[in-house]
């Protein structure tokens, strides 16, 4: 049914119809209205059998779904940022035994300087830990997606990371059809664990793994990830017969087809993208978007078909790798080797700075031009930048960057500001 | 008459077993059927105390549940000398998952276990001190504040002594460890008051905390079992020395465990919601220069330049211990009897 | 404020329109200074950006006027409620929105109807009111049902008659500005 | 379930690594010499048939006594039990009190008319034994289960020796000394009682015995000249006492003064104050420290009032008074005149100053040595290589019944290997049970509350016999006080110690056996075997 409502409480009740058995609540920002609407659910008692547990931290959180999955009940827990962080060892433990934990993440920057709004750090730093990660464009796709989490999950024995944007896809309120009840049951079977700890069948696991089978544990594992690569498409498609709804994936195209420029990138940026290119596609540009759904497994073959006929691709990420550039872009690069496309990065949108459709269409201008650099910060104060490294040169004491860039900026009142004018 | 107790007076009172015991009056150990949760083959040191405290207090719980018990097990000597790829000796299901989150890994098997209905199969959790009082702490804590159904075990042998015998913060004053060597002016670990962990988990009013040794078999089985009567968060903390570690000879791991208890440097008792309700008493004392004596982490106290004042110290531990417990009785023989 | 752009989104939503309300993200705590935005269209609304240049702004803190830039990209047409009980002159714009509509410009003691109809300072009910009035945007029909939708029973009413209060305070501030200017 | 590859395993997989290969010393099990079978005379297998009572299987326990010795109600009340001089438990609270429990059987088997076991299968030898006491009728049983056939002689009218005629019958009652002599007999012995042997060889001759037993015993009370008016009543002990067991106590009037300090003064003056002596008062040359009696019998003599005077000598017996003079003692412990000298009431002077042997029946035989009143023998107590064998007091050595009864049974076997013509086997004994080696830990001591009443049953043990020896619980109880040193007793200690679970155990009575596959060798099996029976044995590798 199609309601108005806030992103987190739509994935919330997708999460309640997957009937999760088990599910840990750690609070931390954006998160928290995920988990606090599950738990209300459960007390309830609209949510059950199920157990919800206020664990003491987020490495609490993945250690409780780790032991929950082993015993065979479907577990569930949502982060973000620092809190992904602090569970890092125990989410590539979870991935490392191939337990089907479903999370949500709602992507967050990590500090310092600590800042709660969004960019995608958190997912990057995890995206070699043997998860899924699912990255969703909008507050339906981000419900849909958990529905095909866990069954994802589950068939292939690997967690499934869910992404979505902080803020901007938790907090908004827009129109979301949650499914129901009876469909997910039959879309979603119940979980039929690959290993157990059952007194009538004991087995060890977690065994110590030396050089002689650590090799092949890990090869193994990658090969379930391929395997993902076929699964995630015939899920979606399933999915989208039953709901007419493409959700899911491994990548989705807008106005490629004759596109020379084509802008690729993960989450809801994709929307402020899409106005963009129509915007300039108007104005006789041929530009496209391509977003990809699955950045691990990362769909190499998908991205080449999406791209091989552009001329000119353009990676906007919301995370980068310091002293190197973009991640994805890595990615995309690997894809489209041999290929004599033209790649630009462009990082945005980095601590939950907007990114707007004006400097999203002075980029595909630029690009159009052909003046993108190799490496791109879209909207970078560089007057700011240029005075701290003044002062860092002057004053071997200039005090912390971050305060410092706050100062310079001051706060403008309104009547100021007409002053200006 | 004949009934009377053969059990704990005359001959080989206070062994494993007792040819004149009946077979429901003996200890699981002593039992031709018990489980052996942790089998021949594995690989930990001769005389490995941790490996014998594992044998004793799982296979108790086996007894007492009827073989319904999980294990989870922290990282540490325990897991790597059981587990080494591709040999396991684990006879029950165990789940190793990391270091530090054994208590709450622990914690989702009994959430799990308890969704699905299965109030019969019992959760228990096993780590070393280094994965209890350190870096498991704070899991270990919020487990013990929610009070889940989990019986966690300490297997207390003073030190990390998988990665090489580092300190931890079970190990004792004066210790030598490879991070507190015996050298400047204050040789071996620095003084300090230790993580009393039995005290720590009794503050957060859980149904039963005990404390044993592997000297003392009918005491640790008797907990054990008592712990399995209950549900809720329990905890108990079994003293394992480590013939590597502490420099002991293999044959004397469960002398030293007695001589700990008889000291009173290891004070055996147990408690229920935070109180205590019994406590073993000191059966033959001994000063705690037997027990440190025999052991090379604490050679420096007795060597060329000997150490009186750092025993002094590290008596009057023994002696805080006793006079806080009520370790020494007039009449130990007959309180022991009562026993 | 958050839940007043939530509110309207819903109303829009109720009228069959696209509607996506979205804090400037910032703290959860109530209090701190927040600009939530709310979009309202009649095709699917796939941006994500903050509104840069709002048809509206209501302004539900009067005291911020002076601490940060309400107004930038509000054009000239733009209509402007802010919850007062003074006019602007005494709000000190000065000449400020001399280039504005007047009749697109209102203040409204949303606050105090709040606090005589549901004895507690809070503002938004009676603001979506207020705006219902001095837009058109939406009917006060979307936001009665929009309100009662959020607020259960008592509450809901007494909050639907907060914005009925100040739609009927906004809609009569109009029509004697349309006297005085017809006059 | 089909698991994942290496990182989760099938379990007991471990087994497959044997560990036993890391190890340099290995544990053995062994059986030690207990020390109180190392102490008994008679040789008996005390943890052995303790063991036994401890599961209150009393018939095996007296059984296994038996074994060693046939007269364990007897020895239950005359031995002074070195066993329990050498009882390791002395170190850990007392001593168990094993003469206790052997009478305590020894009785239960008269009562229960338990059988000695079967005689022998007949090897038609002949041996023919001189003299009934402990020694005699020890060998007689043993040749009999040999299967020879015995016969007993003796110059009294009845069987039984100087427990008959030597021990008053309050320390031993006639009834338990019929009743297990009579066990012996009813094995099919030929006794010919007052018969005297004046020539062994004649009598071995004309008898056709293959070998000869001489346990005669030593009844000649030694005398010494003690100037004497004739009215003087002067008896020696041995005649006294004798004369007592016939029941024809000669009179000795109300002031008996007893010359000696061995046991036969003791039994003198405490059968004398029986007889209605008001004063018993008893003069030895030494002192306490030096006196031939055990301690335990002076409390026991002093709790019935008799008196005693040390470093004294009787100097004459003139009327009814005795002359003493004082005595001291030199650099060497021997007593030394001081010239000083006291007077003695006295209505009658018993001399208890130890006994010889009349071995006249020897005078003719041939390579037959006897050296100040005692027979030369062997280790297998053979006298000479004619075939002639003794022992008991009429050998050098102790003389106490159960000295005499390890002589029979020792005896016993000599004859055996002689007249069936074997070398004699070398039994080598077992290590010593040191207390060293016990891990006494485990063993509780007994609680206090408990302990006064077993303190006065073993006490009581071998006094009057108007109180009784133990009841079934506390024997059980005392049984179960063993240390069982050096011999398993199946506590479990090595079963349940073992940090490799190496040790199988192979059910009741069947103790266990180690399994080397996976033993590392650490030693705490042996470590914590309460009773010492595991040694470590370095590994040839």
């Amino acid at each position: 049914m199609l309601r108005q409502i806030e992103g987190s409480r739509a994935v919330a009740e997708t999460v309640a119809l997957c009937r999760p058995e088990v599910v840990c609540a750690y609070p931390i920002s954006p998160q928290t209205h995920i988990i606090e609407a599950v738990g209300a659910m459960v007390k309830a008692g609209d949510l059950t059998p199920c157990e919800f547990i206020n664990v003491e931290s987020e490495f609490a959180a993945m250690s409780v779904a780790i032991g929950a999955s082993a015993t065979g009940a479907r577990a569930y827990t949502a982060t973000a940022s620092q809190g992904l962080l602090f569970m890092m060892e125990a989410v590539y433990n979870a991935a490392g035994l191939g337990l089907p934990i479903v999370m949500t993440l709602a992507n967050r920057a990590i500090g310092a300087p600590i800042n709660i709004w969004n960019d995608h750090s958190d997912a990057m730093a995890v995206r070699d830990s043997g998860w899924i990660q699912l990255f969703a464009e909008t507050n339906q796709e981000a419900a849909d997606l958990h529905v095909q989490a866990f069954r994802l999950a589950e068939e292939l024995s690997v967690p499934v990371m869910v992404c979505m944007d902080g803020f901007i896809l938790t907090h908004a309120v827009e129109g979301v059809d949650i499914l129901d009840q009876s469909f997910v049951d039959s879309f979603l079977p119940p979980y039929e664990p690959r290993q157990v700890l059952d007194t009538s069948d004991p087995v060890s696991i977690g065994a110590m793994v030396g050089p002689e089978a650590f090799e092949e544990v890990r090869y193994l594992a990658h090969l379930r990830q391929l395997d993902a690569l076929e699964r995630i498409p015939l899920i979606a498609k399933e999915f989208a017969e039953a709901t007419g709804r493409e959700s899911g994936g491994l990548v989705r195209s807008y106005r490629t087809d004759d596109a020379d420029i084509i802008i690729v990138a993960l989450g809801s940026v994709l929307g402020t993208i899409k106005d963009a290119v129509d915007i300039r596609r108007e104005a006789g540009e041929r530009v496209g978007v391509v977003g990809i759904t699955s950045f691990r497994p990362f769909p190499g073959r998908a991205v080449h078909e999406a791209l091989s006929h552009a001329r000119q691709v353009v990676i906007v990420e919301k995370a980068f790798s310091l002293g190197s550039g973009g991640v994805l872009s890595t990615d995309v690069a690997m894809a489209m080797q041999g290929t004599p496309l033209t790649l630009r990065t462009v990082i945005a949108g980095l601590g939950g700075r907007s990114i707007t459709r004006r400097s999203l269409e002075k980029l595909i201008e630029a690009a159009g031009r052909d003046e993108l650099e190799g490496l791109t910060f879209l909207d970078l104060d560089n007057g700011a930048v240029e005075r701290e490294r003044a002062r860092m040169s002057a004053t071997r004491r200039s005090g912390p960057s971050a305060e410092n860039l706050l100062r310079d900026r001051g706060t403008v009142s309104s009547v100021k500001a007409k002053e200006e004018v | 008459m004949t009934t009377q107790p053969v059990h704990f007076y005359q001959i080989g009172s206070f062994a494993v077993g007792n040819r004149l015991l009946s077979d429901d009056e003996r200890t699981v150990q002593s039992n031709l059927d018990r489980t052996n949760s942790i089998d021949s083959g594995h690989r930990a040191c001769q005389g490995c105390g941790e490996a014998l405290g594992a044998r004793y207090a799982l296979d108790a719980a086996m007894r007492a549940t009827n073989g319904q018990i999980v294990a989870v097990n922290a990282t540490g000597c325990l897991e790597v000398f059981s587990t080494p790829y591709p040999e396991t000796s684990w006879r029950i299901p165990w789940l190793h998952s990391l270091f530090g989150n054994a208590p709450a890994v622990a914690t989702g098997v009994a959430a799990a276990l308890r969704v699905k209905g299965n109030r019969d199969v019992r959760v228990v959790a096993q780590a070393g001190d280094g994965g209890t009082v350190d870096i498991g702490f704070g899991c270990l804590s919020g487990m013990f504040e929610r009070n889940d159904d989990v019986l966690f075990i300490c297997y207390d042998n003073e030190g990390y002594m998988n990665t090489g015998v580092q300190r931890s913060a079970a190990t004792p004053p004066a210790a030598r460890t490879a991070t507190t060597e015996v050298v400047g002016p204050e040789p071996g670990n620095i003084f300090g008051q230790g993580k009393d962990l039995p005290r720590i988990a009794m503050a957060h009013d859980i149904p039963y905390v005990a404390t044993a040794t592997v000297a003392d078999l009918h005491d640790l089985e008797r907990k054990v079992e008592r712990a399995m009567e209950l549900h809720g968060a329990r905890y108990l903390h079994v003293l394992v020395p480590c013939p590597l570690g502490w420099g002991s000879a293999s044959n004397e791991t469960i002398h030293i465990a007695r001589l700990a208890k008889e000291s009173g440097l290891f004070p055996v008792f147990e408690a229920e919601n935070g109180k205590v309700t019994s406590v073993s008493k000191i059966r033959r004392q001994v000063p705690v220069e037997d027990y440190l004596s025999i052991q090379r982490r604490f050679a420096h106290l007795f060597g060329k330049n000997p150490r009186p004042d750092v025993v002094a110290h590290i008596q009057e531990m023994a002696d805080q211990n006793i006079a806080r417990y009520g370790l020494v009785d007039e009449d130990a023989d007959s309180k022991e009897m009562a026993e | 404020m958050v839940t007043a752009a939530e509110i309207l989104s819903v109303a829009a939503f109720g009228e069959g329109r696209h509607a996506q309300a979205f804090p400037s993200f910032g703290s959860e705590r109530t209090g701190a200074p927040v600009v939530s935005f709310c979009r309202i269209d009649d095709f699917e609304i796939r941006t994500r950006e903050p509104v840069m240049e709002p048809d509206a702004v209501i302004v539900q803190d009067v005291t911020l006027i002076h601490q940060v830039d309400l107004f930038s990209g509000l054009s000239k047409d733009g209509y402007v409620l802010v919850n007062t009980s003074r006019d602007f002159d005494e709000l000190g714009f000065g000449d400020f929105f001399s280039e504005f509509r007047p009749e697109r410009l209102v203040t409204c003691p949303a606050t105090e109807l709040a606090l005589e109809l549901l004895g507690r300072p809070l503002p938004n009910a009676a603001l979506l009111g207020g705006f219902a009035a001095l837009t058109g945007q939406i009917t006060m029909t979307a936001i009665d049902k929009a309100v009662r939708d959020r607020f259960a029973g008592p509450v809901g009413e007494r909050n639907a008659a907060a914005a009925a209060a100040a739609f009927s305070f906004v809609t009569s501030k109009e029509e004697e500005l349309a006297r005085a200017s017809s006059d | 379930m089909e698991i994942p590859f290496a990182i989760t395993l099938d379990v007991g997989t471990s087994r497959a690594n044997h560990t036993g290969s890391w190890r340099v010393e290995r544990p053995v099990y062994v059986d030690r010499m207990p020390p109180c079978n190392d102490a008994c005379p008679a040789g008996e297998n005390i943890q052995g048939w303790l063991y036994e009572a401890e599961s209150g299987n009393y018939e095996a326990a007296w059984r296994k006594l038996v074994e060693e010795n046939p007269i364990p109600a007897i020895m239950g009340r005359v031995c002074f039990h070195p066993c329990e001089t050498a009882c390791n438990r002395v170190q850990v609270d007392e001593a168990v009190g094993i003469n206790a429990v052997e009478r305590f059987l020894g009785d239960l088997a008269i009562e229960k008319g338990w059988d000695l076991p079967p005689v022998g299968t007949d090897t038609g030898k002949r041996i023919l034994v001189v003299g009934a006491g402990p020694a005699g009728l020890s060998a007689t049983y043993h040749l009999r289960r040999l299967g020879h056939q015995v016969r007993l002689v003796d110059s009294a009218p009845q069987l039984g020796g100087m427990m008959r005629y030597g021990i008053p019958a309050y320390r031993l009652p006639r009834e338990v000394l019929d009743a297990e002599i009579a066990r012996i007999v009813a094995m099919g012995v030929e006794v010919e009682l007052g018969h005297v042997v004046h020539d062994i060889d004649q009598e071995r001759r004309e008898g056709g015995f293959d070998a000869v037993f001489l346990a005669v015993g030593a009844q000649l009370g030694k005398r010494v000249n003690i100037p004497a008016g004739d009215s003087s009543h002067i008896i020696d002990a041995v005649s006294f006492l004798h004369q007592v067991a016939d029941d024809d106590p000669p009179l000795l009037g109300r002031r008996v003064v007893i010359y000696g300090g061995g046991d036969t003064a003791f039994d003198a003056a405490r059968t004398a104050r029986r007889l209605g002596a008001t004063d018993a008062v008893i003069v030895y040359r030494r002192n306490r420290e030096r006196m031939g009696a055990s301690g335990e019998e002076l409390e026991q003599a002093l709790g019935e009032g008799i008196t005693v005077r040390w470093l004294s000598t009787v100097n004459k017996f003139e009327g009814d008074r005795i002359v003493l003079e004082k005595m001291e003692l030199n650099a060497e412990g021997f007593p030394e005149p001081t010239g000083e000298f006291e007077e003695l009431d006295a209505d009658s002077l018993v001399l208890a100053l130890g006994q010889d042997t009349d071995l006249s029946l020897l005078d003719q035989a041939s390579d037959v040595t006897v050296e100040d009143g005692a027979v030369e023998v062997q280790a297998s107590m053979m006298a000479g290589a004619s075939g002639i064998f003794a022992g008991g007091d009429a050998v050098p050595a102790d003389r106490t019944a159960t000295v005499a009864v390890g002589h029979g049974k020792k005896a016993a076997h000599g004859i055996d290997d002689f007249v069936m013509g074997r070398i004699p086997a070398q039994k080598d004994r077992h290590e010593l049970a040191t207390f060293d080696r016990l891990n006494t830990w485990y063993y509780a001591d007994a609680p206090r509350t408990k302990r006064p009443e077993l303190e006065k049953i073993r006490r009581q043990t071998n006094f009057e016999e108007v109180i009784g020896g133990l009841h079934e619980d506390n024997a059980l109880f005392e049984a179960r006080r063993c240390l069982s040193c050096g011999n398993c007793f199946e506590c479990d200690n090595c079963f349940g110690v073992c940090p490799d679970n190496a040790v199988i155990k192979l059910g009741p009575s069947q103790r266990y056996q180690f399994d080397y596959d996976f033993c590392k060798g650490c030693g705490i099996c042996v470590k914590e075997c309460p009773c010492g029976a595991i040694e470590m044995v370095p590994e040839r590798i």
